[in-house]
């Protein structure tokens, strides 16, 4: 199953780091993500970013067993 | 990445006087260093003690040096370019990030060190947690990443 | 001069380490510091091995500090501020000049040094000599000083 | 009588760092040191500026026994 990470916010708004999460495409696991840890992620999606394997991916993109996704809210590196 | 830069995420201090001296090149008359320290005082966050930088570790590097590639397209001249960054606490006054570069004439060296400051907190996943008196929360004034197309690629 | 002014004719090497962590203030987010080092090559005088810098001794100061003054003026939120030049033998790969300043923000840390160092290079009674292969003379590029009017004065 | 300092292509010029010149002037000093030391000087001078004890000043300006007056040709510090 692939494993989707929680930064920043993200990470206060689902209470861990990293999960496991079924579907066959990025939006598919985005969409089930969303619907697991309920209000506070979703309204945090709008800004967020989401990487498939490190990289921008568009929710088309098929996920494979041990694709890493991160949920990228904005960024305060710096 | 050559040898000619120097890309590092770091929980230690950043090596400043270090980064100085190694930036330096004989053909080269300039060196701008720029760091980002950490602030008392956060918009109305008052009394900050310190920050804390949590980054998604393992693409911090790979993008740092998408932008010293972006970087050295843009000013060829560039001698030696530095890229460094803070993970974990770091506290007031201490430099969470530091840009350096060396280049022949000075006004391309502000220019790349304030390109390269600029576009790094613009594109790299890293999040500042600032601890400030009665209160802890993520950074003021975060930046959306960019959309698969506007992230700026090695090959263009 | 305030105490958060460090103004510094030298003939030894410029303390860039000291200098950088003085610069820090805890209400500033951001530090610039451009150093101008001797290069092997200026325009067609290769192989330069090293540079000798000559200047009107009791009044590199007093304008380093008419400066300052003037760059507080422009961007008062500037925390501290340094300007520290050598004199004497500089050889290759050594900082003849050093600019930093802590501001707020990090804009403005960029503005005031480059304004700082092109104010500098136009207006401090400083010359250099280049020490080439088969040749010695005096830095290309000099600036005619400025006339009576245009110089800063501290009360403009 | 008032001290006239050279520095840098100036220096070189009159192959001194410094001399004592009459002139009740700045004016008159300025035109007797260039009358003293020819004409290498003389093609310095539209570049050069005139100080008097660290200040720019104008030809007009009178001279005192112990000033300094310092003929600065373009600098390049930096």
């Amino acid at each position: 199953m692939p494993s989707v990470l929680f930064f920043g916010p993200a990470r206060d708004a689902t209470g861990t780091r990293a999960t496991l999460i079924e579907g066959r495409t990025l939006g598919e696991v985005v969409a089930s993500t969303v619907e697991r840890y309920g209000e506070e992620l979703a309204r945090l999606m709008p800004t967020c970013r989401v990487w498939l394997n490190g990289e921008p991916a568009t929710p088309e993109t098929p996920v494979k067993e041990n694709d890493e996704i991160a949920l990228l809210p904005p960024v305060s590196g710096g | 990445m050559g040898h000619d830069d120097w890309i590092e995420l770091t929980s230690g201090e950043i090596p400043l006087a270090e980064i100085a001296a190694w930036v330096v090149r004989p053909g080269c008359g300039a060196v701008d260093i720029f760091c980002g320290t950490a602030r008392e005082q956060s918009d109305d966050r008052k009394g900050v003690e310190r920050l804390e930088y949590e980054a998604y570790e393992p693409f911090v590097v790979p993008k740092m040096s998408e932008i010293a590639t972006q970087a050295r397209r843009r000013w060829p001249q560039v001698g030696r370019l530095a890229l460094v960054h803070r993970v974990g606490p770091v506290v007031i006054g201490e430099a969470s990030v530091l840009i350096a570069a060396s280049t022949p004439h000075r006004p391309e060296s502000f220019d790349v060190v304030r390109w390269c400051i600029d576009t790094l907190k613009a594109t790299v996943p890293i999040w500042k947690r600032e601890i400030w008196e009665g209160g802890a929360d993520w950074g003021l004034h975060a930046q959306v990443l960019p959309e698969v197309a506007e992230v700026p690629g090695p090959d263009r």
